[in-house]
C-alpha cells in the first residue's frame, strides 16, 4: 500500500466511524488533495464532510478549532508546512492552549496534517521542515509518519484522540510502497527500533529513515560493525526509552534530520541524550542535518542543501573514525 | 420592552459596572494583576446581546467580565478567576482574560486580538451541519475589524451561509489607537455591508441593542447566513489598567457619559412609568451586596497546589504518556 | 491604439506564449523542474498591465514568466533561471517562481498566495513618503482574493490613500477550487468597492487591460489613493505542470479559448486595417526565434558551484560573522 | 538610563542619523509605545516616519519588508512576541528568504523588535518566548537584549545592518537601570562575559542572566566555587567561540533560559557545547529552563512554571554535587 493510501484509508475508516469526523483544507474535496490523500472522500462523504476550503490558513486551522469545540473532529490539510507559518498563531496561541488556560474545561481534538520536506526544486518557499517549531509548544503532540504503517495506524489513532495533533508528512514519500499490518495495535507514541545493531545508534524521522537505511548499509560493510537504526515516530512527546534503551547498547548515536541544523529539532534529540545519557557515551553526539540556507531552486544545489545517503554514509564514517569507533 | 425586561437589564447593567468597579479596587491592592480590560460604558453591549441571543455558541474578546455575568456565569467564579483561585471558572490559570464554561455554551477570552473569530466560524459550520440552528455569536472590537483574521471570517461565513452573527463594538480605540488612523472609514459595517446584512446601531442603548440582536439571530436561525451589527459605545475606562486613556479628549468622554447605558435606561423606564423608583434603589443596593459576596468568595477561595502545574495540559489518554 | 501599439502588444504576448510552450516542453524533457505555472491564455493581462505601468514597482506572484519579459526582463535570463543557472536572473536560487529584478523594480515570483501583497503596500508607503509618484502595481489571482494578507492590504491602502493598484486576474481557479465555492460572489470587485475604485474587465482583451490600467496609473500617480481592476482572464493550461486541470469542463475552456487573447488582437488588427498580415508572419517567426535562442542560452548556461550554496544569504558585514 | 530608554534612544539617533529609519507598529507613535519605548519619536520625526498601525501583525512585518525593498530602513515593532506568529510568514516565508532566492539580488534591512517573555500574570497568550523559532531561521540574524547598555548599541547596529533582524526585548526589563557606555564599539555579535570564574560555566539570555547572576552568589558561597557566567547576546549566529574559552576552563556548562526547555533555544547551545566541546566536559549540561507548560495566570504557579533564583540555585547546587564538582 502506499503511503499516501494509507493516510487516505485512515482517514476513510475514521470517517466511517465516526460521523463527527470532518476534513478540511484547500483542494482536500473535489481535487481530492494535491497529494491525492482525500481522493475519494468526497465522494463519499460529501461537502459537508469534506470541505473544500479558501485559501486562508489562519481560518482553516481556526475554523477547525470552532469546528473540534462543538463536537467534531476535524482533520485539516495545510497543503505545505509552509504556509502553516500563516495558521501559527491558531496552532500555538489557541489551539495549544486552550485545554490549559480554560482550566481543563476545553477539548481540542483536532488533527492537523502537514507535507513538507525537501521534494524536488520546489525552493525556498516551499521546502520546508518545521518540525522544531512544533516539537517546542507545550500542549501539541507531534506525529512524523516515515512509512505507510505508522502513517496509517498513528493517523487514524491521532484522529480520534483528544488534543491537538500536527501530523507532519514528507512530500517525497507519499508514493512509497510498504506493508500496513492491520491488526497491529501501534502505539503512535513510542518509536520504533527498525533494525538492531551494537555499535551505533541512528536517530531519524520521516524521510531521513530510508536515506539513514542506505546509509547504515554501507556503513556496516565499510567499518565491519552493525549500526541500530531508531525511526522516533512521536517527535513530542519523545520517547527516550527507546533511546536510551539503544545508547546504552550502543554507547554512540547519531542524529540524522532534514531540517537545518542549527536550531534543527536534532538539537533537542542531541540535548536529552547529553543530559541524560552523558555517562553512557563513548563518543560525541553527531548530528546530520540539512545545511543553514533556504532550500534553493537549482537541483546540484538543493542536494547540497540536505543530507544524502551518500553524505549520510561519509559523515558517520569519518566521525566513526575519529571518535575510535 | 416590559417592566419585567427593563427591571432584568437593569439589574445586569447594574451588577457589572459594580463588578468592575470592585474588579479596579480589587487590582489596586493588588488581589488582580495582570491585564484587566473593565466595560465600565458597554454595559448595554454586553446585557443586550447576552439577553437576546441564549441559545447558541458565545465567542468574545478579552474584555468579557459582563458579558460572561450576563450570560449567566455566577460573579463568584468570575471573581475568583480574576483573583487567580482554583475555584475560578478556569481554575485560575486563566484570569481575567479567558473565562471559559461550556456549560454556558461560553468561550470567552480570547486575548488575541481577533484570534477567536475564524474559531467562531468553525463553530457555526459544525452547528449547521449538526443540524443546531440557534448558530453563533462573535463579538469584538474595531481594532479587530482591520486584520486579517476578521476578513477571512467574513468573507467564509458569507460564502457558506453560515449562522453566525458577528457583533463590532465600535468604541473608536484600539488602546491608544483612532479608528480613523487605519481604516478608511470610521463607521465599520461598510467594510462588510456587501457580504451580508450590516446595520449600525447605538451601543449605549440596551433596549436597540437588544431588538437588534433579536432581528439577527431570527436571520441566522431562519438559514439566510451571517448578520452583521455595530454597535457605536465607548469605554470610560482606559484600554485596561496599564492605560490611563490620556490620548482622549475630556469632551468626548464626558459626550458619551451623558449617554450613559444604566443611568438611561433608569431615566427612561421612570419617566415612561414603567417602573417604580424603589426598584432602582433595591437593584443598586442587591448588586453591591452580590459583588462584596463575590469579593469574599474570591479571597477565601483557595490558591491551586503547584501539583496542578501539569494538569489540564492533555486529556487522560495523552497525560498518561507524556508526563 | 495606433499601430505600433497593437505589433508591441501582439509581439509580447507572442513571446510570452512561445515561450511558455517551449518551457512546458522543456519541463516534458527534464530541463526545468519544481513546479512550473504557465501563463498561456492569460498573456493579455500580463502585456497590457505592463505596458501601461511602466514606471513604478511591481510585485507579482509566481505564474510571472510573461509578466517579467514584458516588463523588460530579457526572456534569456529567464530561461536560465527556470533551467536553475547561475546565469539566471537569480542564479539559479529562485527558478520558475522567483523571478527578480531590483533594476526592473522587478520584485516577482512570490510563491505564497498573497504574500506579496502586503509587501507591496508597504512598498507603496515609502514611495509616497519618498515623494514618488509613479506607486505600485501589485498582480495576484483569485485565490489570493480570500486571504487574510488581501484584505489587510486593502485596508490599510485605503486608509492611509497610497499609491497602488492592486490588480486581480479573476481566473475562477484556485488550483482546483472553483471561486464561488468559497467566496460570496464571483464578481471580485465587489469585495472592496467600498474601499477604493473598483472595476470589473474583460482580461483577455489586451487593449481593454492597457486603458484599464492607465486609467488606474493616474488615479494613483495624482495621490488619490489606491485603485482595484478585476479581469476575468482563463488560463489554458492546469494550475502547474502537475495538474492536468480536469475539473474544468471542456466547453468552459473552449468559450475562453474562442476569446483568445492572440489570436483576436490579430484579427481586429486586420479587420480595422491598423495592420498587414506580414507583420504577424514575421512576429510569430520572430517569437519563435527569440525563445529557440533563449532555451539555447540556458543550455548552454552553467551549474552553479557548491561554494555557490552559502552566497547571497547575509550581506558582506553579516556574512563574515555568520561563517 | 532605563532599558527602555537606551532603546529609545538607539533608534531616536538612527532616525536622526538617517532619513530612512522609520518605525512602526500598533500604538507606536502618538501614545509612545505600549512599553513607551518610542516615546517622544511621533512628535519628533512625524507621522510619516513614526507610523500607528492597524492591528494586524502579517501586515506590519509585510508593509515594513516593503518599505525595505523600496529603500527604507524599517523597525517595526509587534506589540508582544506571541502576536509575531500572525506575522511568521512574513519573516520566515519573505523576509529571511528574500535575499537569497532572489540570487542576492535583494536586500531587506528590516529590524523586527519584540518584547516578550513572562512578565506578571498575563496568562498563556501573552507570555511567551519564542527565541527558538527565530535562532533557527536561516538568514536571520536574532539578537537577545539583557540590559541598557547592549540594548542601546545592538538595536542601532541592528537598524544598520542590510539583514533582517529579530531583536528580542524582555517585558520585565524596561524598567531596568544600567550604565549605557556610549563610546563603546560594541559588537552585537559577541556574547559577554558578564562575570569570569573557575568551576562552573553558566550561559544565559535576556532576563534570566540576572537571575542567574542572583544565584550565582548564592551558590559560590555555598559550594565554595567561581561561576563564570555568559550573557550571549546574539543568539543566531551563537558565538561558539566565547562559550568554547570559558568551557575549557571550567570542564562544566549550565544553560539558563526561561523558555520551555523541551525544543528550548538552550538544546542548540547544549547540542553545541556536546558536538564541540564533548571530550572538554567533566559533567553532563545541565539545562535549567521554563517548564513544558503553557504560562498560567495565577502567580503561584506562573512562578513555579519558570525559573527564579532560587530554583536556579538549588538546581545546580544540586546537579553539582551530583555531578562531583
Ligand atoms: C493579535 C494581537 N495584536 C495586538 C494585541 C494587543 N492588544 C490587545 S487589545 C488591543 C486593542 C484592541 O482594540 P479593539 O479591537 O478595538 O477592542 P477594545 O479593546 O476597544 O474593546 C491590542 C492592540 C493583541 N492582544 N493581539
Ligand atoms: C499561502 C499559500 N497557500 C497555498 C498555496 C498553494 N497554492 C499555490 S497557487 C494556489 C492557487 C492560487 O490561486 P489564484 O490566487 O487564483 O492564482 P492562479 O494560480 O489562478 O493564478 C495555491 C492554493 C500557496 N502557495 N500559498
Ligand atoms: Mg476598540
Ligand atoms: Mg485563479
Amino acid at each position: 500500500m502506499l503511503y499516501r493510501e494509507a493516510l487516505n484509508k485512515a482517514i476513510d475508516e475514521a470517517m466511517e466511524i465516526d460521523k463527527s469526523v470532518v476534513i478540511l483544507g484547500e483542494d482536500v474535496g473535489r481535487y481530492g488533495g494535491s497529494y491525492r490523500v482525500s481522493e475519494g472522500l468526497f465522494a463519499k462523504y460529501g461537502k459537508e464532510r469534506v470541505i473544500d476550503t479558501p485559501i486562508a490558513e489562519l481560518s482553516i486551522v481556526g475554523n477547525a478549532i470552532g469546528m473540534a469545540i462543538a463536537g467534531l473532529r476535524p482533520v485539516a490539510e495545510i497543503m505545505t508546512v509552509n504556509f502553516s507559518l500563516l495558521a501559527l498563531d491558531q496552532i500555538i496561541n489557541h489551539a495549544s492552549k486552550f485545554r490549559y488556560m480554560s482550566g481543563g474545561k476545553l477539548a481540542i481534538p483536532l488533527t492537523v496534517r502537514m507535507p513538507g520536506g525537501v521534494s524536488r526544486q520546489l525552493a525556498a518557499q516551499h521546502s520546508e521542515s518545521y518540525e522544531t517549531i512544533y516539537a517546542s509548544i507545550p500542549g501539541l503532540i507531534v506525529f512524523a509518519a516515515s512509512n505507510p504503517n505508522y502513517a496509517y495506524h498513528a493517523l487514524k489513532k491521532a484522529i480520534f484522540l483528544n488534543d491537538p495533533v500536527i501530523f507532519l508528512e514528507h512530500e517525497l514519500l507519499y508514493n512509497e510502497e510498504g506493508e500496513v499490518d492491520f491488526n497491529e495495535d501501534l502505539d503512535p507514541f513510542k518509536a520504533k527500533v527498525v533494525k538492531e545493531g551494537e555499535d551505533i545508534t541512528v536517530i531519524s524521522y520521516l524521510k531521513m529513515v530510508k536515506d539513514s537505511l542506505k546509509a547504515i548499509e554501507k556503513i556496516e560493510k565499510s567499518l565491519n560493525i552493525t549500526c541500530e537504526l531508531i525511526d522516533l515516530n512521536s517527535l513530542r512527546p519523545l520517547d527516550m526509552q527507546t533511546i536510551a534503551n539503544s545508547i546504552k547498547k550502543t554507547k554512540r548515536a547519531v542524529i540524522v534530520e532534514e531540517d537545518h541544523k542549527s536550531g534543527g529539532y536534532g538539537a533537542e534529540v542531541c540535548a536529552r541524550i547529553c543530559e541524560e545519557l552523558f555517562y553512557e557515551l563513548d563518543a560525541p553526539v553527531l548530528r546530520i542535518a540539512g545545511e543553514d540556507v533556504p532550500i534553493p531552486y537549482n537541483r546540484k544545489l538543493e542536494l547540497a542543501s540536505i543530507p544524502t545517503p551518500d553524505k549520510i554514509t561519509a559523515k558517520i564514517i569519518s566521525w566513526a573514525k575519529e571518535n575510535g569507533v | 420592552m416590559n417592566s419585567a425586561r427593563v427591571k432584568e437589564f437593569y439589574y445586569l447593567m447594574k451588577l457589572g459596572r459594580e463588578f468592575e468597579i470592585r474588579a479596579k479596587e480589587e487590582y489596586m491592592k493588588g488581589n488582580i494583576a495582570g491585564f484587566l480590560h473593565l466595560d465600565i460604558g458597554q454595559e448595554a453591549v454586553s446585557v443586550g446581546s447576552m439577553k437576546a441571543f441564549m441559545k447558541g455558541d458565545v465567542f468574545t474578546h478579552y474584555r468579557e467580565h459582563v458579558l460572561a455575568i450576563a450570560r449567566g456565569m455566577d460573579p463568584k467564579l468570575v471573581m475568583a478567576e480574576l483573583f487567580g483561585k482554583r475555584e475560578g471558572v478556569s481554575k485560575g490559570k486563566g484570569g481575567s482574560m479567558h473565562l471559559f464554561e461550556p456549560k454556558l455554551s461560553f468561550y470567552g477570552g480570547d486575548a488575541i486580538v481577533g484570534g477567536h473569530l475564524p474559531i467562531a466560524v468553525g463553530c457555526a459550520y459544525a452547528r449547521k451541519i449538526q443540524g443546531e440552528n440557534a448558530g453563533v455569536f462573535a463579538i469584538f472590537g474595531d481594532g479587530a475589524s482591520n486584520s486579517g483574521a476578521f476578513f477571512e471570517s467574513i468573507n467564509i461565513a458569507a460564502a457558506w451561509k453560515l449562522p453566525i452573527i458577528f457583533f463590532l463594538e465600535n468604541n473608536y480605540y484600539a488602546i491608544g489607537t483612532h479608528i480613523s488612523w487605519v481604516s478608511p472609514f470610521v463607521e465599520l459595517y461598510n467594510k462588510v455591508k456587501n457580504y451580508m446584512p450590516a446595520v449600525r446601531i447605538n451601543g449605549m442603548d440596551v433596549c436597540e441593542v437588544y431588538e437588534e440582536v433579536m432581528r439577527a439571530k431570527n436571520y441566522i436561525e431562519n438559514g439566510l447566513g451571517p448578520y452583521f451589527i455595530e454597535a457605536e459605545c465607548y469605554r470610560y475606562e482606559g484600554h485596561s489598567m496599564s492605560d490611563s486613556g490620556q490620548y482622549r479628549s475630556k469632551e468626548e468622554l464626558e459626550i458619551f457619559k451623558s449617554k450613559d447605558p444604566i443611568e438611561n435606561l433608569r431615566k427612561k423606564a421612570l419617566k415612561d412609568g414603567l417602573v417604580e423608583e424603589s426598584f432602582f434603589k433595591e437593584a443598586d443596593r442587591k448588586a453591591q451586596m452580590e459583588v462584596e459576596e463575590a469579593v469574599q468568595f474570591a479571597l477565601r477561595a483557595s490558591e491551586p497546589e503547584i501539583s496542578e502545574l501539569y494538569e489540564d495540559l492533555f486529556c487522560k489518554e495523552c497525560s498518561n504518556v507524556v508526563s
